[in-house]
């Protein structure tokens, strides 16, 4: 090593070093990476990583779910009720045939298939776009109901159901009141999945106008599988969050 | 003050003489002190080593005396004992702490019991016969006090640096530490939890009195109603003993005698009744449901003040007997207005 | 050439012939744009050097600030609400602007790639976006301060900072979330780089004690980062909407936020003292011509002391109303979690032994860290026992306890490191004499400041306290008096460094005559590190290696 | 002096850099069909279940099942089955450290004196 580390040719292009790999250099190949194979492994690796601290981030919220949850279980039974089980499982659903579609787009990436690729990117952003639209759905009715926590939140559908034609039991007011803390942990959770969604909707343009381009046809497909984990990480969420926030708490209706 | 008396008491005064060291004005000072100094030997005794080491090392192995290095790459044996012999010092502190801990956190059962409400920025003392002080506290000598705290917003932080005592005065739930002065004499009161801008302003005085001195104390300063007497109204006022009248009929559980007792609650479990359990009662009722009951009462949540809540518990406690419920329902019930002044003969309840 | 056997192991090129290399990173390109826009590792790290530096310099006035207001009992010199913005802006700037990036994104950043054999970090274009959002987190705070200031502590305790405080707490959160996560990006690119960048040859075992230092220290970053930034935005939002989760009179647990909060932040301090940790390895390896005693129980101490740094958080909550049985498995947890550091310390001592020891300056201030070190984790032990923390808690002990670690440990780390690698950044010599004057200087005024405040601390002071019972006084003037020692100690290198950027001596390639390759490779390095890619053939720390290719050179050179 | 060479054989002596390297696997949509499918079936059970009066299984089988979906989109939508054992370590590294905080913040919640629990 000796003679390679103490003198520096000047006039050595940079280039002209890797022209001896035995890989051709891409132009997406990073001058700093000894080969392409080290710069794709670098490359998922970090994801991961990020990934990690994604864990993290939501899992500060789902302690605090966790941790109310058994301090305020009535609260939490009977506000969960207000969530539509059926448009929760219908969104799961969508959901996964999102991440589905970007699965096939990774393998379509990975052999070669542009077209396919680019309908499979635009099929993802179309699913995701819908699920958003029922997440939205949701919350405004949240809103028409004051289940939004904050000055106008109101508990009267949780102290008095029968006026709101429901068959549950009343909660005591002292209960009633943590029904707030609930649906803010609702809305934190739920709201931190969708910005995800969004950030990755926004992603998923970029990334179907460069798949379109022609960027991922040639065996670089690295950008594509890193967006697939970050996407399915989202998926991994919901599948969490759907049943802690519209399942678990839910009893049967006598 | 046990340990080794004649020597301890020499050193504690002359570092005590030079300011650079608190009084022991409490029961437990000395065994603080005692954990404290056997910490400042490690100290003193690991930092000299390492000093040590590095000093000679550097002395003996310099270059202009040792130009060449000799490479060495380790020494399980050393390394293992610079594992364990730290490891156990290290042990050893953690046990003695723990000790000292139980110590100053579990109050023996004849402590008398003061309530302390912090809030920004002061520190409200409340006897139960009734006395009230801000940023002050009197305490006899040679008595076990148990202070019950509680902070009616931030954090706070009860600290009595001479008594080696400190405890958080937090929003929402009693806290509880326990002294016994050893020497008359006033002691600093110091906030020491970071609670807005007048936290450095949030201090005051400790007096230890004499038992006779205390006694005469509190009754120059008593404001005519203990605490019970308060809360007797309160509990009037709002409406309680509507519910808790203590008769066959009564929609909510006697609560005469319930203070110390333990509760079935509705899903099956018990729980022993004390400060904490009737303040939550009041304020969350549903969340322990006595048994035989339905989840009817409603909270007082924003309805009373703390002061207002360590009366109520305070009644409470003392609660012997539902007769006296009784009369003030029965007089408010009739339209008359509840009995402002309650007759003679509650000032048991009072604990000088 | 090398020296007769003398007091140092300096060896300098001949100064009348000697060049900085024509081509280096810092003439590579030229115009402000050019390092703005910059991938290249060492780049970056010499403008976090820059920005750290900066914020150090304003936390520093603060702490002047702070010491000269506490030269009196009486609140004489601002009022309390300013006092409480001093030390609040004193502690966020220290820790989360200067601290917590001082070695790993300056030292880190320019060595971690050279130290592997690579040519830069796994992703230049993330690190660069680290440093941006440092810039904007550092100019979200000092907006913060402009527009009024905060006063909450830099601990965030809810519910003060959620409810009872009207002062710009949402944009010092946010300036403190942006810059978690410039500290998660360049945690994520060190351990992406360690793992994947090595060059042929670079085994785990192979690796300086400075990279597996910032390995730990990057294991924190990733995991506990993101903990401190959902803690702040629960925090954000409970102000924006009143909402509850830690307001007790709504039914939340204000000892939440405290345990999501030191769940980062008892990490983090950690976060703070290994990167320093490894810059103390490679220090006492050169200036004693030893290969580390040890090299694997302190590599291993390092990752002990990341994993178990996770399990010790609730020590600094034992009095705020936890349970005394949790209490008592932090505090046992707390215990263990010290070993290591010990480990490490005494590994280093017994470098020392038979080797050839010099006293350059970087020794000086590794001699000062040891020392102080030792008696700040030590007095952390007081702090994890039980029954002492009730009586130390709150109290100036504290504050001289993570002082002694912070500063006197890895502030003295950090100048250390910085005086180490001083010529391998820019090409030259800083002026010896002076800075070892400054590495004395430094070591006595942190002592007079610094040990009266445990002195302090037992007799009860609060800290955070803007006035005090005049008893107090005599301790307080002392640490003033000993923090404008300091602060010239501090002001010494600031001004002798930007001097020796133009005046120093020309360094050469090894002036330590050190093994790292780093210092293989000319100073200032290329853009691109090495020519070619080295091949890693010993062990870290093999002086016989470097003898005999000091040996070869000579003799091809000849 | 030769250029390094590329060792990215993971059997391959000389690599002693890299001994986590995987070689790189596609996942067929074959494959990706299977797991679609059996994800939409768990959440039909899971939905269904949480009809059904079960008790403290409701809980337990609505978590269970989401953990299984989650598995394999871990598995086989993000290839972790065919990853490098640093990726899967990586991610245990993950669960662990949130365990991590669940469980030691609960041995405070869990002992706390005062009745919540
Ligand atoms: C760089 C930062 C840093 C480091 C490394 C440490 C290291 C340690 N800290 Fe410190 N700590 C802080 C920064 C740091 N701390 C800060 C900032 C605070 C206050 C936060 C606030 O409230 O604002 C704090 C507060 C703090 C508390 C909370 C106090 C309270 O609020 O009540 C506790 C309690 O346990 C503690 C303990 C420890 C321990 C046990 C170590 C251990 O890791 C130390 C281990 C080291 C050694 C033990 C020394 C080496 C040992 C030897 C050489 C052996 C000696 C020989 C013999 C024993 C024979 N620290
Ligand atoms: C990296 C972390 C770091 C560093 C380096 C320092 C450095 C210093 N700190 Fe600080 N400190 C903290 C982290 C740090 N501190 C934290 C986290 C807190 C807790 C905050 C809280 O409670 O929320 C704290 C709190 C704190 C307090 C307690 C305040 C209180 O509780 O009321 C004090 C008091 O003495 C203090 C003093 C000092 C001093 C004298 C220095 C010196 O070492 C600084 C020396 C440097 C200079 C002096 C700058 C160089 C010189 C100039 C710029 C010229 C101008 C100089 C003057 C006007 C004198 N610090
Ligand atoms: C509407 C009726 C009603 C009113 C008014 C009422 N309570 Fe209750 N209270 C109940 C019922 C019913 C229970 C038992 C069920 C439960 O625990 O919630 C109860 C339980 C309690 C308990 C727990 C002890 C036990 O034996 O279960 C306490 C303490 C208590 N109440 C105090 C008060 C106080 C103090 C007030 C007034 C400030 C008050 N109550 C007002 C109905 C009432
Ligand atoms: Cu109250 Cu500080
Ligand atoms: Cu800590």
């Amino acid at each position: 090593m000796d003679s390679a580390l103490a003198t520096t040719d000047p006039n050595m292009p940079e280039t002209e070093v890797y022209g001896e790999h035995e890989h051709v250099a891409l132009p997406q190949h990073r001058h700093h990476f000894e080969t392409e194979e080290q710069q794709r492994e670098a490359g998922s690796f970090g994801m991961w990583l990020f990934l990690l601290t994604e864990i993290m981030f939501f899992g500060g919220m789902f302690f605090a779910y966790l941790l109310y949850r058994n301090w305020y279980y009535p609260a939490f039974v009977a506000a969960s009720n207000q969530l539509s089980v059926p448009i929760g499982t219908a969104n799961t659903a969508i959901l996964i045939t999102s991440g589905f579609c970007m699965a096939v787009g990774v393998w379509a990436a990975e052999v070669r298939k542009r077209t396919l690729l680019v309908v499979m990117l635009i099929l993802t952003t179309v699913f995701g776009v819908a699920f958003l639209g029922f997440k939205y759905d949701e919350y405004h009715e949240k809103y028409e109901l004051h289940h939004i926590p904050g000055n106008n939140f109101n508990v009267s559908m949780f102290t008095n159901p029968a006026a709101y034609g429901l068959k549950e039991d009343p909660l005591p007011p002292d209960m009633a009141q943590k029904t707030q803390i609930f649906f803010f942990l609702y809305f934190a959770m739920t709201g931190m999945h969708a910005l995800h969604m969004i950030i990755g909707i926004a992603l998923l343009f970029w990334l179907t106008w460069r798949a379109h381009r022609g960027d991922f046809s040639s065996g670089y497909v690295a950008p594509i599988e890193n967006f697939g984990l970050y996407w399915h990480f989202v998926d991994i969420v919901w599948i969490f969050l759907f049943p802690l926030l519209y399942l678990i708490n839910r009893h049967p209706m006598h | 003050m046990g340990l080794s008396p004649v020597l301890w008491q020499f050193l504690v005064k002359w570092l005590h003489n030079s300011s650079l060291f608190p009084a022991e004005a409490s029961g437990i000072s000395p065994y603080v002190d005692a954990l404290y100094f056997f910490l400042v030997l490690m100290t003193i005794v690991g930092t000299a080593l390492v000093a040590v080491l590095m000093l000679v090392f550097s002395i003996r192995y310099r270059r202009e005396k040792n130009p060449v290095a000799t490479q060495i790459e380790g020494s399980t044996l050393l390394e293992a004992t610079w594992t364990i012999i730290p490891l156990a010092i290290f042990l050893v502190t953690f046990v003695w702490g723990a000790l000292l801990y139980f110590r100053i956190y579990d109050p023996p059962a004849n402590a008398m019991n003061i309530y302390i409400v912090g809030k920004q920025w002061m520190w409200k003392a409340e006897h139960p016969g009734g006395q009230h002080e801000i940023n002050a506290l009197h305490v006899p000598l040679g008595k076990p006090v148990q202070l019950t705290m509680i902070s009616q917003d931030v954090f706070h932080s009860f600290s009595i640096p001479d008594f080696r005592i400190k405890r958080e005065a937090i929003p929402g739930r009693y806290t509880t530490v326990w002294f016994e002065a050893t020497q008359v004499g006033t002691y600093h009161l110091f906030c020491t939890q970071y609670c807005g801008t007048q936290h450095s302003g949030m201090v005051g005085e400790v007096t230890v009195m004499t038992p006779e001195n205390y006694k005469k104390w509190l009754e120059q300063s008593t404001s005519g109603q203990s605490l019970a007497q308060n809360g007797e109204r309160l509990f009037a006022s709002m409406g309680c003993n509507s519910c808790h009248s203590g008769t066959a009929a009564a929609r909510g559980p006697s609560l005469a005698g319930v203070y110390g007792s333990k509760l079935t609650l509705t899903d099956g479990s018990q729980i022993l009744v004390d400060d904490a359990y009737l303040r939550d009662a009041i304020l969350n009722p549903s969340r322990h449901v006595t048994a035989g009951f339905a989840p009817i009462m409603p909270t007082y949540q924003g309805q009373l003040s703390e002061d207002g809540l360590i009366d109520l518990v305070e009644f409470i406690k003392n609660l012997q007997s539902n007769y006296r419920v009784q009369q003030t329902f029965m007089t408010s019930a009739s339209g008359e207005s509840a009995p402002t002044t309650p007759p003679q003969g509650t000032t048991e309840t009072v604990n000088p | 050439m090398s020296a007769a056997i003398g007091n140092t192991i300096l060896s300098l090129p001949d100064q009348s012939t000697a060049q900085i290399p024509k081509r280096n990173y810092i003439n590579n390109e030229h115009g402000l744009l050019s390092w703005l826009l910059t991938g290249d590792h060492k780049r970056i790290a010499i403008l976090y050097l820059i920005s750290i530096t900066f914020f150090f310099f304003i936390g520093g006035a603060f702490a002047g600030l702070i010491r000269l207001e506490l030269l009196t009992p009486q609140p004489d010199l601002v009022s309390s609400d300013t006092y409480n913005k001093f030390f609040t802006m004193h502690g966020i700037i220290m820790i989360f602007l200067f601290l917590v990036p001082s070695v790993p994104a300056t030292l880190g950043n320019f060595l971690i790639p050279i130290m592997l054999g690579a040519k830069d970090l796994a992703f230049p274009k993330i690190n660069l976006l680290s440093w941006y959002l440092y810039v904007i987190g550092g100019t979200l705070t000092l907006a913060a301060l402009v527009l009024g200031g905060v006063d909450t502590g830099w601990t965030f305790t809810t519910p003060l900072s959620t409810h009872y405080l009207n002062t710009h707490v949402i944009t010092a959160a946010m300036a403190i979330f942006i810059a978690g996560f410039a500290s998660i990006f360049t945690g994520l690119n060190f351990i992406v780089t360690i793992h994947r960048m090595r060059c042929p040859g670079m085994t785990w075992f192979r690796m300086p004690l400075f990279v597996w230092a910032h390995y730990a220290a990057s294991l924190l970053m990733v995991l506990g980062t993101p903990v401190l930034a959902i803690a702040l935005v629960l925090v954000a939002l409970e102000r924006l909407f009143g909402i509850g989760v830690f307001d007790p009179t709504k039914g939340g647990d204000p000892l939440l936020f405290q345990h999501l909060f030191w769940f980062y932040s008892h990490p983090a301090v950690y976060i703070m003292i290994l990167p320093g940790m490894g810059v103390i390895s490679e220090v006492i390896s050169t200036f004693s011509r030893k290969r580390i005693f040890g090299y694997t129980a302190v590599a291993f101490s390092s990752v002990a002391i990341a994993l178990f740094g996770f399990f010790v958080w609730e020590h600094h909550m034992f009095i705020m109303g936890v349970s005394n049985y949790s209490a008592l498995v932090f505090s046992l947890l707390t215990m263990l979690v010290a070993v290591p550091s010990a480990i490490k310390i005494f590994n280093w001592a017994f470098t020392l032994q038979k080797g050839s020891i010099t006293f350059e300056t970087p020794m000086l201030y590794s001699f000062g860290f040891m020392g102080l070190f030792t008696i700040g984790g030590l007095t952390g032990v007081f702090l994890g026992s039980l029954g002492m923390d009730i009586h130390l808690t709150e109290t100036y002990f504290i504050v001289a306890h993570f002082h002694f670690v912070m500063v006197g440990g890895m502030l003295m780390a950090f100048l250390a490191g910085i005086h180490f690698w001083w010529p391998k950044m820019t090409g030259r010599m800083y002026p010896e004499s002076l800075s070892k004057l400054a590495a004395v200087t430094t070591f006595i005024g942190f002592n007079l400041t610094f040990l009266p405040q445990f002195i302090l601390g037992y007799l009860g002071m609060p800290r955070r306290y803007h006035a005090y019972p005049p008893e107090f006084q005599v301790l307080n003037v002392l640490s003033t008096a000993g923090a404008t020692v300091l602060g010239v100690g501090y002001m010494l290198p600031m001004l002798y460094l930007a001097w020796s950027l133009k005046y120093g001596a020309i360094a050469g390639d090894n002036p330590w005559q050190a093994t790292g390759l780093e210092w293989q490779i000319q100073s200032p390095p290329l853009t691109e590190n090495f020519t070619e890619t080295p091949i890693m053939d010993h062990e870290a720390y093999d002086y016989e290696w470097l003898a005999n290719k000091t040996k070869n050179e000579v003799t091809t050179v000849g | 002096m030769a250029h390094a060479g590329i060792h990215t054989d993971a059997n391959d002596p000389l690599n002693v850099t890299n001994p986590e390297h995987a070689q790189h696997h596609i996942v067929t949509p074959l494959q990706y069909t299977f797991v679609y499918l059996t994800l939409l079936v768990c959440t039909g059970i899971t939905a269904g279940a949480a009809y059904v009066d079960l008790g403290w299984a409701n809980p337990v089988i609505a978590l269970a099942i989401a953990c299984f979906k989650a598995v394999i989109v871990i598995l086989f939508f993000m290839h972790v089955a065919y990853q490098s054992r640093l990726i899967k370590m990586t991610i245990g590294a993950g669960f662990f450290i949130f365990l991590v905080l669940v469980t030691m913040t609960m041995t405070d919640y869990i002992s706390r004196a005062w009745g919540l629990w």
